[in-house]
Parts: C-alpha cells; structure tokens; sequence
C-alpha cells in the first residue's frame, strides 16, 4: 500500500518565522495515489499532530518550488505533484512543536475525475524534534 | 483460427517499486524485459515527470530504452480530468482537448492505442475519432469490473460504433471481469482489520451465488453513479448488507462487503463474441501463487477464449495486489514476473 | 465610449423551458473593454430590468457556445470573450418578461490583472418584447 | 545626432470602430497605410480571433497585409495577467510562461518589441530577459502617466539594466507624460455629467500649479498603490479633495478631480537623457483640432527633443479620446489621420 510509504521519516522540522523564533512545523509526504496530478483536484489535507488537528487554513503545501494555500490550490494546474515525490506541508504554530517525539495522522482527500468519490488516504508517523 | 497473442507489462503494476524510488521509469523497463514480455504499457502520468510535455531529451531516451531492452510501446492510459477544477465540469470543447493532447503523446512514443475510462462522456469519444484517425492511434474503454462485454453497457458502445463505422475505438477488457473469488488477500487484509470470520464467510458465500447463477449485467446509462448502484441491488447487495448488520458486522467487515462488488465473473464466450473490436486487454491480477497461478482468475480458461477468438495483440500483466499487503514495493516485481509466466504457459501451452 | 454600443437593440427575446412555456429571458452585450479576456477575470454581470434586479445565481452566460454560471466562470481561461463580439445572457424568470416595452441596466465587471481597481462598466437599453 | 523617426499607428486607436463593426483588422491596417504611417502596433489580444493561438492560416494573412498595404510590424502590446484567477496570484513560474507565449507570437508576427505594463513584476522580467534574448524579441515598460522618466520609478528599471547589461529590456514613453493641459474633451463630459464650472476651475487651477511648479515624480515601489497614493498626496491631492468638497462638488466633481492626476507634465529633456534605452514610443493624443495641434500636450517641443536626441524608432499615435466622447467609432479614424499629420508636421519640419 502506497499509504506506507507516505511520509518522509527524516522530512521533520520546526520552521523559524522573519524574527528567527519557531512559528511552526513542516513535513514531507508523498501522494498517496498512483499518478502525478495537477494541484487542483487536491481536495484537502488534514493534520493531526498528538491528538491536535490544526486548521486547513493554517497549511501551506509547497510543491515543486511554489508555495501555495490550500484554498489557491484550487486553481493551479499546471503544477503537478509527481507520483512518489515528496512534497512540503508547512503548518502554523506559535513556537512550533515541543521538542521531544510526536504522533502524527496526515489525511489526503484527492478527487479524480473518473472517481465517484474522493479518495481518502491517510499515513501516520512518529518523529523526534 | 490463427491467433498471435503477444506479452506487455503495464508499469502500473511497479508503482509502489517507483513509489517508494526503487525503480525509476528505465528500471521499470528493465524489469519488463527480464520477464521475457515485449510490451510497455505506460500511464504517461505516473513516469513522465515533464507530462504533459514531450521533451525532445525524453522522446530519445523512451526510444533508445525501447531498442535497449527490446521492449515496444503498446498502450497509453489516460486520465481524462473533466473535472480538473472543483467548481464545475470541464466543457465538451476542454474534453476534447484533453484527448487530443494524450493522442498526440501516445503518437509522439510510438503507441498504437490509448486507454480511456467508463467516466469518458460518449460525446467526447465522439468528438475525437477524428483525431485518433488522423493519427492513427486507437482510442479503448476498459471493460474494468462490474462492467463487461455483452451488457446494456457495451451495448451502448457497440451502437456508436456501428453509427459511425470507426475503426479507431474499441474494447480493453480488464481480467477483473473474469474472478471466481475474491482474492485470497484481501480477506487477509480485512481479517488484519478486525472483520469477523463469520461475515467474512457471509460475504464470500453471496460471491459464490453470484457466481453460480450468474452476475446481473450493468446497464448503459450516462448516470454511471445510478447504473452503478443499480447493478448493486439487482446482484443483492441489499440483502448481503441486511446479513452483514444481522450478523454484528463491524466497519471492516461492512468495507470488505461492498469490495466484493469490484470483481465479477463473466464467461470468457465474452471475449470471442467481441473479438473484431477488442484492440488489448489488461491481464489484471491479485496474487499469483508459486505454481503461477492467479488464485481467484481461471486464466487456462481465459486464455483459450482469446486463442479460440483469434486474438491478434498484446495482454499487459496489470497487477494489482499491492492495495491488498503493506509493503509491495519488492512484491511487485516478483508478482509480475510470476504473472508473465502464467501467461507464457497458457498462450505457448 | 464602447459603453454606447454594449448591447445589442435586436438581441432581446424571451426563453422557453422544456415545457415550451417562458421561463426567463435573454439578450446580446459585448463586454466594454478594449480586448478579448479569458472569463476568469469577468467578476460580475448585474441586470437590472425595470428597476427589478435579478440574483447573480440566475443568469447564464453563453460565450463562443459555451454556457456557464457566474460562479463557474471563475475557473474558465481557456474561452475568451472576444472583443466587439456579442454574448448572450440568459436570465431565469418564470412566465419571462411581459409583452410590451421594458428598460435594461447591465453593469458588467471585469478584473483586468494590471488594474488597481476592478472595470465596471454599464450599458442601458430600451426593447420590446 | 542624426536621427530617424518613423511613424506609426496602434490599432488600439481605433476600438470603436472595430468595437462596433465598421472596421475589422484588414480595415484598421488600410486606415492606417492611408494616413502614409508605416508601422504597425498591434495589441494581440484585442483583434486576433484566435489568440492566443497563430494559425498559419492568420500567420499567411498578417504578412500578405503588411505587403499590401505598405507595413510592417512595429511593436506588440502585451497584458500579463498575473490575477487570471481571482483567488491567488500567478506564479513566478506562471507569469514568466506568459510572457514568453507573448515573445513568442511576436516573433511569429514580426514585432521587434513587446510592451510590457508597469504592473509587471521586476522578477518576471528578470526572469523573461533570456527568452527575449534568444528570440531577439525587446521587452519594453510603458513610461505611462503618471509614471515618468527621470525618476525613482525608472532608476528602479535602470539599476537592473545595469546590473544584467541587458540590451532587450527598455523604456517606452507614452506622451501622456507631456500634458500640459487637462484635455478640453474630458471637461466637456464632467460638464455633460453635472459638473460645476467652479469646481472645474479649482482642478484646472490645481493643474496649472502643477504644471508651473513641477510635479513631484512617482518613487520605485513594489507596492504600485502606494507609490500611485503617496504621488496623489505629494501633487496635491488632498488640498485640491478639500476645495471641491467646500465648493459643494458632486461626484462629477470628484470625478473630474481625480482625474486630472492621471495626466501629467515633464521636461521633454527626458527622452534626451534616456535616449539610450528608449526602445518605441506611444504617441498618446486626446485630441487633435484641425490644425493638426494636439490641444493638451506640445508637440513641437516633444518631437524636437526626439530629434535632439537622435532617436531612431518609431512612434505610435495612440489616441484615446474615444473615452471622452459618447461615440467615437468613425471619430477614430479621423482623429488618428489628424495626429500623423501632426506627427508628420513636426518630424519633417
Ligand atoms: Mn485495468
Ligand atoms: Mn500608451
């Protein structure tokens, strides 16, 4: 199952804000799904970090070099995420995580045209900071 | 009648060797030709990385991997992505376009035929035969279970054919039509998940009465969602699901229920009545035992449906067991290869 | 000012539904800015008709025989309102418009990418139906 | 310095005409073959049917006219629309591909220049400088009112072209920088509008001021709104706000005043000094009276600094006034014909 392979075992970190403090985490994962697509039948990604589920509006998913919010991924098809390469979730969080080790549950929602649902995978992972 | 039934891999069957970087898009070849099958089968989406661009740097290296490996390109699967933006469907003029696109790829690669899907709009298939003759690359819909030759489904298409007389549309059955169980590993995986033998057995029995008195076919309808569960309820999933919830089945045992309505059984008299109009096949599989044997799809019997119908092209192993275990990023290539063999030993036997 | 010539004096009529009876109506504008534009940059067509407004949700736009909502429009680049060419706009209203004389205000507004500010632009008219 | 300025018309002059079907794009070419101009700008976007698409078939047609009617092609005015989405801005990547699809089609076309607006990020033509290069193809920024030569805004554009040492990257000055009047036109519909004439003196006067004193010139900002505010501010635009408001201006009033800053007033010396990366020029008029005088901006003093200067190119008459007026669609041509005449006047005088 591809849900295996999501996340990047060695793809976690705080990311510091302008004035240098940590303002959130960030992590690599993969598509679950078995083709490169454009961004926009990317229906949504949900994190949950220790039991926490931060807020959709508080992702930025960076793919190929850009850098967008889930909401502009809405429109951009001409960047695709290609099959099985990783890409960065940012997520906000006032100091970012605590060091010491984590749980986290990524849910991806994609929607290909020739489906009658979404798909809806999910990977989990633990990591240290 | 004379029969010339060639072997191809789809290199959907590596994906999770790709997936996870064990293979690269040569690699993949390379394993194709260590199976001793000829073919490539490409989903120009899930290895090309410039896709849908055709860089002249990655036109050369497909051909030289070709020559290298003595492999040829057989089939395209394309994705027509008529609902590429949230907020409405692409227009009949934006389909189209979207099929030229992947015509001009599979001609620029040298394939002869692209796949395309039960959600492709008839009036889309329509609006680019002209194309796929002006290129002459075929257009195919994959006959992928619970639909099937022979049906109100096909039907449809048979009608649209005879209307326009083309020679640049036909048929790609998927063996997913031809189980007579459910796979072996998916049982695996849902007794993993917690489902109860008992339903799990509930489940498999209303499969084995399916089987017995034959499968309901699906109608043609534009509404795939209502032919869909139509075809559901007319093959009992109502009462399987009352036997379920009778039986206290709990979510894995409900999921593993309603998977069983993805495979079906047909008869392989299928395959020889729509022969004139059958331009590839997908060898989909689940799990090939040590003796290359696919455990749930009788393939002596398939194969000498498409000798008997005199089959003139290429059968791409498709397999597809990967969603069923964890890690199938090394199981795959083993897969394949044990696939090839079955083949090898039904269509030289 | 194109705005003199934005609609069209003979392009009004009524629609009938499947039923054959009225249900709505329809006229021909071209859109008052100087070039063709993909119609994702279209942000708004108001109609106004005898002082009575009509809902955005209404109103169907017809572009190079294309038919779209305004909301769909949003995500349309690949069609482009040519310019001085006519579009028709079709307006929901049961039973249409009634026989006789009626006065029109269509405010269109279009987002061209280098503009501060968003173009509206109106256009009026007197028909009979 | 020698010098030799050709002239030329952009068919952006005569919209209504073409707006109302009394021209199409063979007819603007021969209207302005019959002024005696030699050059054409042409904004693709604006008359190509199929843009941004060249068929050969246009291709074929384009050239056949230029021969036909004495022409050749001059400059292409080009829009990034970087917000072609209203929920995001383009991408770096995005707004580059955009303008190289427009370099593209005016190589095709036989444009030497694109004009490029100032709403172009400075990374975008950064990042377009190669393409430009390799197509010989020059990207020119339009020096529109109120931007101006000479200033914190243009040294911004100098600094990169020293930096990079680009010789495809340049100035396109619209006349709409040598105002010295408000055009008569445009009081004539604030009046038509509801206007008061007292409220008119106070913007003229306001303008007149400008004019004698100098305006203050616009900085190099990112952030063109605030640029565009903070030169409102320091031209006056609050003091000239408060005199309407206690004059009991209405919102023609307003209008009008607001207006008056889109016009503005520079020493021609400008051109002089920039001469070196002055590509094109937009020969921006409002209106032009029977004596072929534009009745807002001096020409004579305007083309004499070209010719101080040695300018070699050509210069577009780009009438505007079509703005003013309730229907401008036969006007068009013959205020375009008045301005080379105009033009003609003071170039070979
Ligand atoms: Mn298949
Ligand atoms: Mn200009």
């Amino acid at each position: 199952m591809l849900e295996t392979h999501m996340l990047n075992p060695t793809g976690y970190k705080n990311v510091a804000g302008a004035d240098g403090k940590p303002c959130g985490f960030s992590f690599e994962c993969r598509a679950p799904y078995y083709r490169g697509f454009s961004l926009s039948i990317l229906r949504n990604i949900a994190v949950t970090v220790d039991g926490t589920a931060y807020p959709r509006e508080d992702l930025l998913l960076t793919v190929n070099g850009e850098t967008f919010t889930l909401e502009e991924t809405r429109t951009v098809v001409s960047n695709r995420w290609l099959f099985g390469r990783f890409s960065t979730v940012t997520v906000k969080k006032d100091g970012g995580l605590a060091p010491g080790t984590h749980h986290i549950d990524v849910t991806m929602t994609i929607a290909p045209s020739y489906m009658p649902m979404q798909l809806v995978r999910s990977g989990h992972g633990d990591f240290t900071i | 009648m004379s029969y010339d039934i060639r072997r191809s891999v789809s290199l959907y069957s590596y994906q999770e060797g790709y997936f996870t970087g064990k293979l690269d898009l040569e690699g993949c070849i390379r394993e194709v030709s260590k199976t001793g099958a000829t073919g490539i089968e490409l989903l120009a989406e899930e290895m090309i990385d410039e896709f849908p661009v055709i860089t002249p740097e990655f036109k050369a290296k497909w051909f030289d991997w070709m020559q290298k490996y003595g492999t040829e390109p057989v089939c395209m699967d394309a994705f027509l992505e008529n609902h590429l933006y949230d907020n409405r469907t692409c227009t009949l003029r934006e389909q189209i376009e979207n099929m030229r696109r992947d015509l001009e790829i599979a001609k620029t690669l040298g394939f002869k035929i692209i796949r395309t899907l039960v959600s492709t709009p008839m009036e889309v298939i329509e609006g680019s035969l002209r194309i796929a003759e002006d290129l002459d690359v075929k257009i195919g819909i994959e006959v992928h279970s619970p639909f099937s030759l022979n049906s109100g489904w096909s039907e449809g298409y048979m009608e649209m054919i005879r209307r326009t007389g083309t020679r640049h549309f036909g048929f790609i059955p998927d063996f997913g039509i031809f189980c007579r169980k459910i796979p072996t590993e998916l049982t695996n995986q849902a007794l993993r998940r917690g489902a109860h033998p008992e339903c799990i057995e509930i489940t498999q029995r209303f499969f084995r009465q399916r089987v017995e008195n034959g499968f309901v076919k699906i109608r043609y309808d534009k509404n795939l969602g209502a032919a869909n569960m139509d075809y559901r309820m007319a093959n009992g999933q109502g009462e399987l699901m009352e036997a379920i919830k009778a039986a206290g089945g709990n979510d894995a045992d409900v999921g593993y229920a309603m998977s069983s309505y993805t495979y079906s059984w047909n008869d392989p008299q299928d395959i020889i009545d729509n022969i004139d109009y059958i331009y590839h096949t997908h060898g989909k599989c689940y799990h090939i035992d040590e003796d290359y044997e696919e455990t749930c799809i009788p393939m002596k019997a398939v194969i000498d449906a498409y000798k008997k119908a005199g089959y003139q092209g290429y059968i791409s192993t498709e397999w597809e067991g990967f969603e069923m275990i964890d890690d199938a990023s090394d199981e795959c290539i083993e897969q394949v290869r044990r696939h090839q063999e079955c083949l090898r030993k039904y269509i030289e036997g």
